[in-house]
């Protein structure tokens, strides 16, 4: 007689349209047990969960919860049985308070009492170490806060079957440290837990076993003291890979962006920029490091055009002709001089992509304003979107599928694979490979360095110290809207950029050792 | 003969047995603003034409009728003109004032069909032989009204309950117009007549027919203090107001008594069967037929509702009686310029006509005989002077 | 009473059936459904609701109890408007159409059912359909005490109101307190805010959304049966409510979607309606005056949009249909 | 899997389904209308086949009867078609109303004090220019404040309607009325009415024109695309250079001019004068057509048309059979409830339970 597992799934199918999402998997999850749910962009592991979590109903297959086959129809189904979710895409409502935001769903009596939960909210996170304010609306909060609102409102439920989709991407370094914490205390509770990472490394730390899906098939579950990256992403991609960034010399370097004094204030008038100076260099990688909310964004976005300047000048150097000041000019004449920004931001579709239009469409974003007039041309994107859908792996039933309701992922190869395709002189991508698979983040850096050897100025916002020092020819590291230093990639260490990035307005003269 | 229940009003006269040979069949269009659920304007034609087609039936001659409903005073006017003419009807009634333009635009392609206007004045000098005009001299039956409401108001003042200045009546009026200036004047009238401190206010409300406006004006003329309210407009909302407001009324187009018991005192309204009987027999018989008709009590073309003998004067229906026969045999003009002051002068002359089109009148003197003699020369009203006693509270309208 | 308490006074009477509609759309609209059906609603409240104290009285007779009839109008105009709403719900909830199309389809078809019903009461009954004086004083006199009533200044200001308009601001302030005190008050917004947030904490979104509809569509409903039953004096007029639900949608946004502020709104909405009335202008023509309410709604507008605010928002998901499995 | 606990139905949202599979359900809403309808006239004791009958031989049975349809038709068509960029840039306008009667007030002006200063057709084109201006430029207000500070523009065009209105009122009872009191201002010279092609004034050659050009500018034009992209996210449409707060205002400046447009056919073509009521409801029906058409000019033609003979017919049930006006509002709801309604079926598929099978 087998043991009763926490979760059973056996033969899941779920099918949108003509996508096969998921085909006839079987999973097991075990109480104080930590499975990783490894696969490529649009394996079907989000899909896989929202099943558990009562947001998608099989198409066929069973269900069992501690043993017996069990329907959810809803999401209070799956609170019945224990089950919360975290998911890739933050459910909660902006107007509200963290309290509310928690409260929500919860029985109880006709009377709100958010004294009560606010204290029983303060409560949970002085336990695990979260500083979240009841109070505080999610409308002021940043990334990282609104994803603890999220891990708090399941853990206010007790749910003792947990699942995160990706809950690392957007978390910095220490956030995430904190949060595996609180994870492993909640196995030795006896909980059972799924996380869905695209980080390996985090894999390996923290779970048990990993079960990995390709195209909408379960591949299969090796524990993970048995197993290595390498491995696993074999078992994702279904032959051997090779995973290592090629960091050739920059050819030829020459200055192509110089930003000056930049200092840019957001509608409250607080200051997100704070005299940022650096030159970026066409045919090298410039990377910018930082803690989330640093300013990384609000950097492109000015250089892009897309936010206000208060101060400063950014000069850029086109080739043989004097150098223009990029301040005060409207984003259209900054990208007709040949800056292109590939900017992944926190909500994927809110820029940089039309959620209801197909790959071609997107792709128009580019050019629909080339030629003469007043026609757009629809040939040349369309040819473009079936390079990128091909070169990138774009997982899409066709060019004209609208993007948002392709996986996370295949969503960002889109807008990178358009990006790069536009031959920028500079190009500034921001979190490119949040999301994305392994082997599609190698991809990236390849394509990357790809431009720099092109002789383009590529600036590369990344989270990932590890990839940044791999990848990169120098780092800038940004704190609290200010240069703490600008590094060279080569030689410094790990300790060093992290020491960086958490000193406030740190002095730039010792850190410059270039 | 045929039935004339109210639910069928389009195939009444519809021969429903064989009938002497005699008989004529007349086919008659009529083209309505509202429908008969207004309870008001287009109703008044609905029971006209159900009388008349009775009143006919009894002279041998049928009427088949194709009533178009709701009819807007635009181009969709000019297209039920011309689909009646084409269905073949002899005579075409067109109810509301605004019809008469896209009329007009129709009368010639079709010269043999007659085309009435009821209420406008186009076949003064429109110069042509197929269009009409008719209207009834509906001030007689507001003078008359006017009587009821000054009657009561004076027993107001006998027994003491108000001042004789507090004798103010409110009027609800559509717009400015000659019709609704002539109509408040006579009723202004008739009230001083029996009771000479009355005074009036006049509150135009800028529609025909909206029972928000019309309640809202009689609202605010009740707090000016106005213990009488009246209204040339559609709906029932100043009578209601009125009985809220413990004020009296009286109406206009249908008996109001049913809806507020305790104020309304009577109405007045045109009976246009007299009119409709008239011209469709002489279309029947092939006959010409007046361009520019209008009468009023001698034909019964316009009648007083029943009095609300429960709040109104003593003696008031006597007084009806008396005034009504004056005006029968003439011995009694509304108009009397002895009457009224304008200015404080008395009125000597006025014209009544418009006849080089720029909508002013500007020939054929109305004053004469001691008195200003409305729908005499062509029967839109066109008394549009204001007189003393009356105050305008808006005029822009 | 001098000119400015009268002022007042008509502008609240004038302001109560706009106050009842205009709540009944907060509750519709905070659901995430935007119900621009109102109008079509409050006519077959007011048809509905006129037919049922009509009626009681034509069988009760003489008996007739005031406040039954008043029981009684309410209800069927609320059951009028909630059969509006029904199919409107049916028809966006669960058939996720267009809710803009929906609701002008059902101002459409209720403005036709409610004259329909006007007209066949009218024709069997075969004149005016209108109610006793006995019955009206029940729907149009103050239920106050004659003690408070006469206070100077403070009865009319307060106390001589009809019965609906306090049944009227008790309403719009239970759903104040309903809101943003009560716990499924909370679920109601998040519903409306984002339904897919709602959904996942296992809030049941469709029933939120039906039963938020339905409400607010028998609430708004009920403001039609108020303004047959006060301000048009317990009389069907034909086409006599034209406007009003209209107006009642306008003034939805006017408050930010705050019931206790709709209670201000259709007071000022109430007096800038008549004020042309009582305020003689003489340098502004009257058809230019009577457009005040909606240039005032204009500028009100502009400023509050100036004034941009996280708080004052629409909720978020107005207007769009929710279905699970979209991403 | 526990049978008794599967959800009796569930949804699932389709790709695609073939079209002549979206026709049988269209289709089938129509019959459902059609029979709901029937029922309605057999509740108030009319023939509903009879009636059906009046409504098609009324609305199409002769030759009058067709051009009255079309008439009705052309401003409708107008107008959705004015409405469509707006909705497509999720802006929505439900001003057209006040955009026709502006459009119509300007041309009016130079119909009525400019007729004899002009030979006939530079008075039409001044006439359709300004009407067409002056819808734009009524538009614009609105759009001016929601690219600037984001008004909400449902109500702002909304409450422009009643505006615009009120001021043709006051014209009309005032600086252009004719007969004191009267409330009309008086009918064009002849030089400003549009001529007559068929029996029916030329404006149905205007619409079908800008039928063709509006589809030709939605669908290929830089700015359609430009439209297309601020109705997705404005966001991106920033990030791709656009000047969102340009384009609203020039779409509503479009839209508003074909408005415009419309209310100058209405008034020269149609009424050969000004009045309040020249929009007569247009703007809020077109809104339905625009949407059931799916914003696709074409069409936005049928539906137009249908539209037109219900409202046709039912004029003519109300004189044939006594069918009073307020029953053809409760059919069109009905029809309009059915077609809306329908479009789920082509969306969604619905699952019932017991429906799936299971793999062993
Ligand atoms: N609601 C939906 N409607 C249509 N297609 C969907 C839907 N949800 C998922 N899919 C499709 O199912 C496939 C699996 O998607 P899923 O989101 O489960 O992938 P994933 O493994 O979570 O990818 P990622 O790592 O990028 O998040 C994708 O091809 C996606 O396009
Ligand atoms: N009258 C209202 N109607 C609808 N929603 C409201 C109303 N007033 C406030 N809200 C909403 O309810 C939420 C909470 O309101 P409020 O600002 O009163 O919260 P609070 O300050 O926490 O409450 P408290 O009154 O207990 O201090 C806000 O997000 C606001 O959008
Ligand atoms: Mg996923
Ligand atoms: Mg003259």
């Amino acid at each position: 007689m087998e043991s009763v597992h926490a979760i059973e799934l056996r033969h899941i199918t779920k099918r949108f349209g003509k996508v096969v999402a998921n085909d006839s998997i079987d999973l097991t999850l075990d109480r104080g047990e930590i499975l990783s749910l490894l696969g490529e962009n649009g394996s079907g592991k989000t899909t896989l969960m929202n099943m558990l979590s009562g947001i998608y109903f099989p198409d066929e297959g069973e269900i069992l919860v501690g043993g017996k086959p069990v329907s959810i129809r809803s999401p209070k189904d799956a609170f019945d049985h224990g089950i919360g979710m975290i998911h890739q895409h933050f459910k909660l409502v902006n107007v509200f308070t963290a309290a509310e935001n928690i409260a929500l769903g919860l029985p109880g009596s006709g009377r709100l009492d958010r004294k009560a939960i606010a204290a029983k909210v303060r409560e949970i996170s002085d336990r695990y170490g979260f500083g979240i304010d009841p109070n505080k609306k999610v409308y002021d909060m940043s990334v990282s806060e609104k994803q603890t609102v999220e891990i708090v409102k399941v853990l206010y439920r007790g749910a003792d079957i947990l699942i995160l989709d990706e809950p690392t991407a957007v978390l910095t370094p220490q956030e995430t440290d904190r949060l595996f914490r609180i994870l492993r205390t909640m196995r030795e509770d006896g909980k059972a837990i799924v996380i869905i990472t695209h980080k390996l490394h985090e894999v390996m730390a923290l779970s048990d076993k990993v079960a990995v899906l390709r195209k909408g098939k379960y591949i299969g579950t090796v524990k993970t003291s048995e197993t290595s990256p390498q491995a696993l992403t074999d078992m994702m991609v279904g032959h051997s890979v090779t995973l290592n960034i090629d960091r050739p010399l920059p050819v030829d370097p020459t200055p192509r962006l110089e930003v000056q004094g930049l200092t840019c204030l957001d509608a409250e008038g607080v200051k997100k920029l704070d005299g940022v100076s650096f030159t970026a260099m066409g045919g090298e990688i410039l990377g910018i490091a930082g803690i989330a909310g640093s300013g990384q964004r609000e950097l492109l976005e000015a250089i892009a055009g897309l936010y206000p300047v208060a101060e400063g000048s950014i000069l850029y150097s086109p080739d043989g002709k004097p150098p223009v000041n990029l301040v005060g000019k409207p984003p259209m004449e900054i990208k007709k001089a040949g800056v292109a920004m590939a900017f992944v931001p926190e909500d994927r579709l809110g820029m940089g992509l039309v959620g209801g239009m197909g790959m071609t469409g997107n792709m128009m974003l580019r050019s629909w304003r080339k030629g003469k007039g007043v026609f757009v041309n629809r040939k040349d994107p369309n040819a473009l979107a079936l390079e990128v859908k091909e070169r990138l792996e774009v997982v899409t039933p066709s060019v004209e599928f609208p993007v948002r309701r392709l996986s996370g992922g295949n969503v960002q190869k889109v807008l990178v694979g358009r990006e790069i395709a536009s031959s920028p002189t500079v190009l500034m991508s921001a979190y490119a490979v949040r999301g994305l698979d392994i082997n599609t983040s190698y991809t990236i850096y390849n394509l990357m360095t790809e431009q720099k050897m092109k002789g383009v100025a590529v600036i590369y916002v990344g989270e990932d110290l590890d990839v940044l020092l791999e990848l990169c020819d120098r780092i800038l590291v940004l704190c609290g809207g200010q240069v703490s230093g600008v590094v060279d990639a080569r030689s410094v260490t790990k300790e060093e950029v992290g020491l960086l990035m958490t000193r406030v307005g740190g002095g730039k003269e010792d850190a410059i050792h270039e | 003969g045929g039935d004339k229940g109210s639910d069928t009003p389009d195939t009444t006269g519809e021969p429903t047995e064989t009938e002497e040979p005699a008989a004529k069949t007349v086919k008659v269009g009529l083209i309505c603003i509202g429908d008969e659920n207004d309870q008001g304007y287009t109703y008044n034609f609905i029971r006209g034409k159900e009388a008349a087609t009775t009143a006919l039936a009894a002279k041998g001659i049928n009427v088949e009728w194709v009533v178009k409903y709701n009819i807007g005073e635009d181009s969709t006017c000019e297209d039920a003109n011309i689909e009646l003419a084409e269905e073949g009807c002899q005579l075409i009634i067109n109810n509301s004032y605004g019809f008469e333009p896209f009329m007009l635009k129709v009368v010639d392609d079709y010269p043999d069909v007659q085309f009435i206007a009821c209420t406008n004045q186009g076949s003064w000098n429109d110069g042509k032989d197929n269009t009409h005009n008719a209207f009834a001299n509906i001030y007689e039956g507001r003078y008359l009204a006017g009587i009821v409401a000054g009657m009561k108001m004076q027993e107001m003042i006998d027994n003491g309950d108000i001042t004789a200045d507090q004798a103010v009546i409110g009027y609800v009026g559509a717009y400015s117009f000659a019709e609704v200036i002539s109509g408040f004047t006579a009723y202004y009238l008739g009230a001083k007549s029996v009771c000479p401190s009355a005074t009036m206010k006049v509150q135009f409300v800028g529609s025909w027919s909206d029972a928000t406006e019309e309640g809202n004006a009689a609202a605010a003329l009740a707090d000016l203090g106005c213990v009488m309210i009246s209204q040339h407009s559609d709906n029932t909302s100043p009578a209601t107001t009125a009985q809220s407001r413990g004020v009296f009324h009286t109406g206009y187009n249908n008996d109001m008594i049913s809806v507020a018991p305790e104020a309304s005192l009577v109405s007045t309204r045109i009976d246009w069967s007299y009119y409709f009987e008239y011209a469709i027999e002489a279309v029947a018989n092939g006959e010409a037929f007046d361009q520019d008709w209008c009468h009023g009590m001698d034909m019964g073309a316009v009648v007083l509702t029943d009095l609300n003998e429960d709040i109104a004067a003593p003696g008031t229906a006597e007084k009806l009686a008396e005034v009504e026969a004056a005006l029968a045999d003439g011995s009694l003009q509304v108009f009397d310029t002895s009457t009224f002051t304008i200015g404080g002068e008395t009125l000597t002359n006025a014209f009544a006509l418009d006849t080089d089109g720029d909508f002013t009148p500007d020939a054929e003197e109305a004053v004469f005989d001691g008195a200003f003699h409305e729908s005499y020369f062509q029967s839109a009203p066109y008394f549009a002077l204001q007189i003393d006693g009356i105050e305008w509270l808006n005029s822009a309208f | 009473m001098n000119a400015v308490l009268l002022l007042i006074y008509n502008a609240v009477l004038n302001g109560t059936p706009l106050l009842f509609g205009t709540v009944g759309e907060v509750l519709t609209e905070k659901s995430g459904n935007l119900n621009l059906g109102v109008e079509g609603m409050m006519y077959m409240g007011g048809a509905l609701g006129l037919g049922g104290a009509f009626y009681y009285e034509m069988l009760a007779g003489q008996n007739a109890s005031g406040l039954l009839a008043v029981l009684l109008a309410i209800l069927c105009a609320f059951l009028g408007g909630a059969f509006g709403a029904l199919i409107y719900s049916f028809i966006t909830i669960t058939l996720r159409a267009n809710q803009n199309v929906t609701g002008l389809a059902l101002s459409i078809f209720g403005t036709g059912a409610g004259q329909f019903i006007g007209e066949y009461m009218r024709t069997t009954s075969g004149g005016y359909v209108a109610i006793s004086n006995q019955l009206k004083a029940a729907f149009m006199t103050s239920p106050l005490p004659a003690a408070l009533q006469n206070i100077p200044v403070l009865g009319p200001l307060l106390f001589q109101y009809n019965v609906f308009v306090y049944l009227g601001v008790i309403i719009a302030v239970l759903m104040g307190f309903y809101l943003r005190k009560s716990r499924s008050g909370l679920y109601l917004r998040a519903v409306g805010e984002s339904p897919a947030t709602a959904d996942s904490a296992g809030i049941n979104v469709t029933r939120y959304k039906y039963l938020a509809t339905i409400l607010g569509g028998g609430i708004s409903a009920i403001g039609g049966m108020v303004y047959i039953m006060t301000i048009a004096g317990c009389v069907w007029n034909h086409e006599g409510l034209s406007g009003e639900g209209w107006l009642a949608v306008a003034l939805v946004i006017f408050c930010l979607w705050r019931p206790i502020s709709a209670i201000f709104g259709s007071v000022l909405f109430g007096a800038l309606m008549i004020l042309y009335l009582r305020l003689q202008l003489p340098f502004i023509p009257d058809q230019i005056y009577k457009i005040l309410p909606y240039v005032v709604t204009v500028i009100v507008l502009i400023f509050t949009s100036m004034r941009n605010s996280k708080d004052k928002q629409p909720p978020a998901s107005l207007g769009l249909a929710y279905f699970r499995e979209e991403r | 899997m526990n049978e008794q606990k599967t959800p009796l139905i569930r949804l699932a949202k389709r790709d695609s389904m073939e079209p002549w599979k979206v026709w049988c359900i269209r289709g089938s809403s129509f019959l459902a209308a059609i029979l709901l309808g029937g029922l309605i006239f057999l509740l108030m004791g009319n023939n509903p086949i009879a009636a059906y009958g009046t409504i098609i031989s009324g609305s199409l049975g002769k030759n009058t009867a067709i051009r009255q349809t079309v008439k009705l038709a052309i401003p409708l068509l107008g107008t959705a078609l004015a409405i469509a960029p707006c909705f497509k840039m999720r802006f929505w306008n439900i001003g057209a109303e006040g955009q026709i009667t502006a459009g119509a007030l300007a041309a009016s002006y130079f119909a009525l004090f400019w007729y004899d200063k002009m030979p006939p057709l530079l008075l039409l084109t001044v006439m359709c220019v300004s009407g067409a201006i002056a819808g734009g430029l009524w538009a614009l207000i609105p759009a001016f404040f929601k690219a600037k500070w984001n008004t909400n523009e449902t109500l702002f065009t909304l409450m422009m309607n009643y505006i615009i209105i009120g001021i043709v009122k006051w014209l009309q009872g005032g600086p252009w009325e004719g007969r004191p009191g009267s409330q009309i201002i008086p009918m064009f010279d002849s030089a400003a009415v549009l001529p007559k092609v068929f029996g029916v004034h030329c404006g149905w050659i205007i619409v079908l024109v800008m039928t063709v050009l509006m589809y030709i500018y939605m669908r290929y034009s830089k700015q359609g695309y430009e439209i297309a992209v601020i109705g997705e996210s404005e966001n991106t449409a920033r990030y791709a250079g656009m000047n969102v707060g340009r384009i609203i205002m020039r779409t509503m400046f479009l839209s508003g001019g074909i408005c415009g447009i419309v209310g100058f056919i209405v008034a020269s073509g149609a009424n050969g004068t000004l009045y309040d009521g020249v929009a007569a409801g247009v703007g809020f029906t077109a809104i339905t057509v625009a949407w059931l058409a799916q914003l696709n000019p074409f069409a936005m033609i049928g539906i137009s048309g249908l539209l037109a003979v219900l409202e046709k017919g039912a004029d003519t049930l109300q004189t044939r059979m006594a069918v009073p006006a307020s029953i053809s509002d409760i059919i069109t709801g009905i029809f309009l409830f059915c077609m809306l309604g329908c479009e789920f079926f082509i969306n969604y598929q619905m699952i019932f339970r017991g429906k799936h099978k299971e793999v062993a």
